[in-house]
């Protein structure tokens, strides 16, 4: 289906006159190098975020109860459409928000801070969007781990932040890799979240596109815009495939 | 149960009995349900793993399968902070010892299950912990490099004044290397002692049964003055009855297969003496073991083997006699 | 396709209930025929005319893809004629290109000034309030990516004296404009006057009063300059096959009875002259409370479109970054 | 954790929150979109087509990733980055080209059509999410089914797909949600007869934001909220091994 | 190398000499780089594991950790499509074999080392495959339960009339079970043949050190008519000499350390006798382990245990003789 889908796009591609216009546009690059950032900036964030969240219910955390609790509050946002749910950052960032609120009632703070119709906006939504991605992925790999190694971890003496870091970390890797890739390539396909909580002024590449197709009417160059995005991000994630399989843990069978 | 410093104590007992379990409550990992541990006096309890200056050989080995066979045996060392520049040297040092020393950039999975077996043990003892826990630690080891490695263990003991806490399902290995044996059934210690006493003494037909004995018979009666225990009609001789100072009932005797000659003709000499036909015979190198139907059940003899034909035909009816002081009688 | 079966292609949402319970509806039990809707957005629509593959009889489509419809000629012409209410239709309501009337508006929404009257004392009357450095960082602007938002940008052009075929002053102009947010979609930007994200900004009319109707301190009014208006229009696509029908539902749907009972669902003024409108109704007409057809600002879709690409690119470069 | 805390927080905030003051959440808008036919197919639709799709490409997935998974050759790693690409692809890409292609066929603007599009888009996510569990399972295990006469295929349903269980749980939630949340492609592949809930909601936003939307989203988040606690209670069923 | 139909064939050898991998190779998880596997004359080459009539018992165990034990044994007979009836009965038989029925409802988590051993064996065994290829099947049981266990194993391939490829690492079990025995050394095998022929004539240094005998010396000269041969400046009587025939070079004299007896005169009846000083002895249990430093070099000698004191101190002087028929002479 995806091949279909491919070949359908090159269709638009009947003559090099959309690309021309768009590689001598140095617009086009600046928006690109942005795009690529926020994506990069969320997809590590909300890995980090994630993996913490999943390490944490599915070791630390005991009580049954309270797992299922983590569960539901990291997955259920998941749900909800991405407008909605931008919508409700608003509360939580907006100038009358309850993060603004809160230092200003401390005394942090006398004016309240811009927290969102920019970059930082951005990526805090896009980190909410991508967290339970991370998760989902984060908390497969935790549980198929092999327990007995980081009791060899730490019977030979590494804290539980060391064997965190140096068992726990690299036997996720694979997954690790995964989010990754997933999460950026989410983030750089996303148009609402840049739209709304960036304020409509952190242009990113999926605003671009979309306008093009959806007010400008132009599928042609929207379906070149899109390749031009498409193809470095390709190749990040096809780098990232390639280094996952290389270091891969040797098995018996190679 | 209080295990000395320095001491090299072995956990002996059947597949299940709990000797994993053991140990993993002396290195942390379980917490024991009712009872203390003690560590140089004080409580270890809900003391972290890491905490503990105690290392253990893992029975599954528990390689870190993303690390290669160097990085897994500096592990220890790094996580104790030593300086970089030694840490190379001791590796290698543990590597060679274990005979793999040629191996250091491979990964877990590109060894064989006994060169896994010997990196888990280069990758505790490297250490040097003031107790060193091991799970069958040799276990998937051939006889020849087993031996080696049991003496490479007791030189390290030796030498580094470790507390050796030793699980291992080789009689033998445990005769020869521990200062003390506990032999353990269904989670309980049956016996405490050195080897020499637990072999010789066994305080119970599983003692017995375990340490490689496996003639043992219940007696209908015996006279602790003449100094003669009967079983299935047949009186014999024994050396030690106290066992049978209060009474008889659940007594049995026990005949090492190994203290049993065989001969042609009755044999004059030996306290005791049976005719017996053989059942069944196998080669088993240095010895010949041979099953033989007497009159009081099944004996189970081991001749040592000197070249001569081995072939003992079924049915053959030969003597067996032994020593009244190879008859312990046991409650 | 099923014979027996009218298709209109029509919108989701309030504005899709609205036109079945208003238009659909009556015309089905006046005709008696079924009616299928195709919901979609004006663009999606006018994609499927494109693919030529649906069997579409009447088209919903907004102001300027109605204009693309016609440039990628998939309309048919519209024979007034045939329209019984015609003559009660206004004048802007009647599209026309080249001799040929391709459009029917069935209703006009606008984009006006909005505020917030606990925040702001004085009522703005010129877009060129936006500017007020007291407003910094307060205002809020349809995006480019909605359908009002090149028109407010040739608004705003015209009304600090730009020429018509450049957005140069525009450009200069919304370049010094401290906004909070630009909006997408009409909800987005009714979000941001809820919370107080917004207190003054270009707003759609019917977001302002649903504002007010749920109770927050909301005026709207028109700008001296016009408010910037867009509308829905009917339309008879060339694949249709039942035009003596199109030309009923038309005629249906801009029908006085139609017309008021939309605008009082959709807050859109009408397209019939004869449609009555109660006063509180009024109050909330695009274009404001005394206000007519001719304070609208209507854009010259035809010229927006052929620079269209080009706007966009020099107003995302130049004013967003 | 910091940080976590307020997220927590939020994503309970978002679920109520939206634009509306608390009032408009009340039953009233509930009794509203249940009362009302149309939502109340479009909620069906939704959840069985999210679902049916959700499965589609879990088995595709599952199965294009069995054949990638354990290669190291460059062609696998080149074949699992090119099946992530309609997840780079804005989805106004997708669907325009989906609809284009449909037109062709002459499945456009049926429930076909848009499960066959959620599915492209599905894929990826499946396949990159089960692809990495896959590659390292316990070759062990799998020569072990092997030699006790288990088939290649057999291996696969016996061994390696209850190894990776969770994985594809997960994938398969994955792929739900991204059928249930998508707007941009649906839009143009719907059903003209018949919206999803999140096209509808876009709908609803295009010319205002009624109280219709809070409802639809608070219903999602607990369609969403009982079918996590479902998959929870099914995953944990067989949680023992460890 | 053929492996007769029914026989009960031991591979031998040390820690990562390729045991695993050539049972991979007949299993068919690995290609042989070269060479031919003929299967009942027919080439299994390229053959799926599944479609070959052959089961394994793995070193790993290798059982499936989301089936519970019963569900693991049944496994090969679901796939094999045996009645949905039959199956029940023939897994808890095959359990039972194990001593382990009443686990048959755990996972294999919950399982200690040895006992999830036991399941992998009832997992192939219960299949009643053609060639059964078995890993170390017995590598975590302790003495007791091997013993057992052996008994079992013989008493299956007695019964079903499967071949057996049995990789251990201990000799006695090799050489008890076995029809033949394989000792392998770096991939190659060494010397292929029956226990007897193994253990009393091994053809290299390798082998007859690998199947225990721990007295290797190096001859200076050999006399084939006189039967002696010198080592170390010692003449020793030896018996057979073929090995002389061709030169002495690269020639050594092997003695059983379990033929040497020690006393504290010097023994006019044997063939050799030599004075030797005690360097360290150790308990064996039947057996006492003494290491002595005679004219040629470090002797091991093992003698049995009867009670008697077994604490030989170092530096004693004992002598130390055994006939010309337990010195072999090999090239
Ligand atoms: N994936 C691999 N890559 C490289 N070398 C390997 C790999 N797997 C095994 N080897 C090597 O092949 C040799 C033979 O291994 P094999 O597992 O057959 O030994 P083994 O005789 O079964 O030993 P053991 O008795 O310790 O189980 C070993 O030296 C091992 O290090
Ligand atoms: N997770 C578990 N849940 C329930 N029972 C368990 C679990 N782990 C181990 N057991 C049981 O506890 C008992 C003791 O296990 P342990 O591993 O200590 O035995 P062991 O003496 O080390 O045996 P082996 O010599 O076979 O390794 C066994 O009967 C085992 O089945
Ligand atoms: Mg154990
Ligand atoms: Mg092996």
């Amino acid at each position: 289906m995806a091949v279909v889908v491919q070949s359908l796009i090159s269709d638009h591609r009947l003559s090099f006159h959309w690309y021309e216009q768009l590689l001598g546009e140095d617009y086009y690059w600046i928006v690109l190098v942005r795009s690529i950032w926020l994506s990069f900036l969320s997809a590590a964030i909300s890995i980090i975020v994630g993996y913490s969240l999943a390490y944490i219910s599915s070791r630390l955390v005991v009580s049954r109860a309270l797992r299922k609790l983590i569960l539901i509050a990291v997955l259920t946002p998941l749900f909800t459409s991405a407008v909605v749910r931008a919508f409700g950052w608003q509360i939580v960032l907006g100038s009358d928000g309850i993060i603004n609120d809160i230092f200003i009632g401390l005394g942090l703070v006398d004016a309240p801070m811009r927290l969102m119709f920019n970059q930082l906006g951005v990526i805090v939504g896009l980190v909410h969007f991508l967290v339970p991605f991370a998760y989902l992925t984060s908390s497969a790999t935790l549980q198929s781990h092999d327990l007995s190694l980081v009791r060899a971890a730490r019977d030979l003496g590494g804290g539980p932040w060391s064997t965190f870091w140096r068992i726990t970390v690299p036997l996720s890797r694979t997954a690790l890799i995964a989010s990754f890739s997933i999460n950026f390539a989410l983030a750089i396909s996303s148009y609402v979240v840049p739209a709304v909580l960036g304020g409509g002024r952190v242009k990113v590449m999926a605003a671009l596109i979309y306008e093009t197709f959806s007010v400008d009417l132009n599928w042609q160059l929207g379906s070149a815009i899109a390749v031009f995005v498409f193809v470095p991000v390709m190749i990040v994630l096809f780098s990232l495939e390639v280094l996952g399989r290389k270091t891969a843990i040797p098995t018996r069978s190679d | 149960m209080s295990i000395k410093e320095g001491e090299f104590l072995s956990l002996l007992g059947p597949s299940g009995c709990g000797k994993t379990t053991i140990l993993r409550m002396i290195a942390g990992f379980d917490e024991p349900s009712s009872g203390e541990l003690l560590i140089d006096g004080s409580s270890a309890l809900g003391k972290a793993p890491d905490k503990r200056p105690i290392n253990t050989v893992f029975q599954s080995y528990a390689l870190f399968p993303h690390m290669t066979i160097k990085e897994n045996v500096a592990y220890g060392l790094r996580r104790k902070r030593w300086a970089k520049s030694r840490i190379p040297q001791a590796v290698q040092d543990s590597l060679d010892m274990v005979n793999m020393g040629a191996y250091a950039d491979r990964y877990p999975a590109q060894l064989s299950g006994g060169q896994q077996q010997r990196i888990a043990l280069a990758r505790a003892v490297v250490n040097e912990p003031r107790v060193l826990l091991l799970d069958e630690p040799l276990g998937a080891l051939d006889l020849k490099l087993r031996k080696q490695m049991q003496l490479e263990l007791m030189r390290i003991h030796r030498q580094v004044g470790t507390t050796f806490i030793y699980v291992t399902h080789d009689q033998e290995e445990a005769l020869v290397m521990s200062d003390r044996i506990a032999v353990l059934n269904g989670g309980i210690v049956e016996q405490l002692g050195s080897p020499r006493s637990l072999y010789d003494s066994p305080r119970s037909r599983f003692v017995a049964d375990f340490m490689g004995s496996s003639n043992i018979f219940e007696i209908d009666s015996g006279d602790s003055k003449a100094k003669t225990v009967s079983v299935g009609g047949v009186d014999i001789s024994v050396q030690n009855t106290e066992a049978l100072e209060s009474g008889t009932d659940n007594c049995a005797v026990i005949i090492r297969p190994e203290r049993i000659s065989v001969t042609t003709g009755a044999k004059a000499d030996a306290d005791n003496c049976v005719r017996g036909r053989i059942v069944e015979s196998a080669f088993l190198g240095p010895m010949i073991l041979i099953l033989a139907e007497v009159p009081f059940g099944t004996l189970n003899v081991k001749i040592p083997y000197y070249g001569q034909d081995t072939d003992f035909e079924q049915g053959e009816e030969l003597y067996f006699s032994w020593q009244a002081s190879d008859a312990i009688v046991i409650k | 396709s099923d014979d027996s079966v009218f298709t209109i292609a029509t919108y989701g949402g309030s504005y899709g209930d609205s036109i079945r319970e208003r238009v659909i509806k009556p015309f089905e039990e006046k005709y008696d025929v079924k009616v299928r809707e195709e919901m979609a957005v004006s663009n999606v629509t006018l994609g499927k005319l494109m693919q030529g593959g649906s069997d579409i009889d009447v088209a919903f489509m907004d102001g300027g893809v109605s204009e693309h419809a016609e440039s990628m000629n998939v309309l048919e012409p519209i024979d007034t004629s045939k329209l019984s209410n015609a003559d009660s239709l206004i004048d802007e309501a009647v599209y026309e290109k080249d001799g040929k009337k391709f459009a029917i508006s069935a209703g006009f929404y606008a984009v006006g000034l909005t505020y917030n009257t606990e925040k702001i004392d004085t009522p703005p009357k010129s877009w060129k309030d936006l500017w007020k450095p007291e407003y910094a960082n307060k205002v809020t602007a349809p995006s480019v990516s909605n359908a009002m938002g090149l028109p407010f940008v040739l608004g705003i052009n015209q009304a600090f004296g730009g020429e018509a075929n450049n957005i140069d002053t525009a450009v200069k102009e919304l370049g010094k404009l401290k906004v909070a947010s630009y909006f997408d979609t009409a909800g987005a930007g009714e979000n941001l006057f809820q919370g107080d994200e917004a207190t003054i900004g270009a707003a759609y009319a019917s977001s302002a009063a649903a504002l007010k109707k749920g109770g927050k301190p909301i005026e709207y009014v028109t700008p001296e300059e016009g408010a910037i208006a867009g509308d829905i229009r009917l339309h008879i696509p060339k694949t249709s096959s039942k035009t003596d029908l199109a030309y009923k539902f038309i005629d249906l749907a801009i029908s006085a009875q139609a017309q008021q009972e939309m605008s009082a669902d959709l807050l859109n003024a009408p397209v019939n002259k004869k449609a009555e409108l109660s006063e509180s109704l009024k109050a909330q007409m695009p274009y404001g409370k005394d206000g007519s057809i001719a304070d609208l600002n209507i854009p010259d879709w035809f010229a927006l479109n052929e620079n269209r690409q080009k706007w966009t690119i020099e107003f995302n470069q130049e004013v967003i970054g | 954790m910091g940080p976590i805390v307020v997220l927590i927080g939020a994503s309970f905030g978002t679920g109520n929150g939206l634009s509306f003051p608390p009032k408009g959440l009340t039953f009233e808008w509930f009794g509203q979109v249940i009362g009302n036919a149309v939502y109340r197919r479009e909620l069906v639709l939704s959840l069985v087509l999210a679902a049916v799709a959700a499965t589609v490409s879990l088995i595709i997935g599952f199965l294009a990733s069995v054949a990638l998974g354990r290669s190291k050759r460059a062609w696998a790693s080149a074949m699992t980055s090119y099946f992530l690409s309609p997840l780079i692809v804005p989805q106004v890409v997708i669907g325009a080209a989906l609809m284009q292609y449909y037109a062709l066929v002459g499945i456009g603007g049926t429930q076909l059509g848009l499960l066959l599009g959620h599915v492209v888009i599905a894929i990826p996510y499946v396949i990159r999410s089960i692809v990495g569990s896959i590659g390292e399972v316990d070759p062990a295990l799998l020569e072990a089914s092997r030699d006790l006469g288990g088939s290649r295929w057999r291996t696969v349903i016996d061994v390696m797909l209850p190894i990776v269980k969770r994985s594809a749980i997960g994938a398969w939630l994955f792929a739900f949600v991204m059928s249930w949340i998508n707007v941009e492609l649906s839009v143009f592949i719907a059903p003209g007869d018949l919206a999803t809930v999140p096209v509808e909601i876009f709908n609803h936003l295009q010319y205002s934001a009624d109280p219709v939307v809070a409802a639809l989203s608070s219903l999602s988040a607990i369609v969403a909220l009982l079918l996590v606690l479902a998959i929870d209670k099914l995953s944990d069923l067989e949680s023992m091994s460890r």
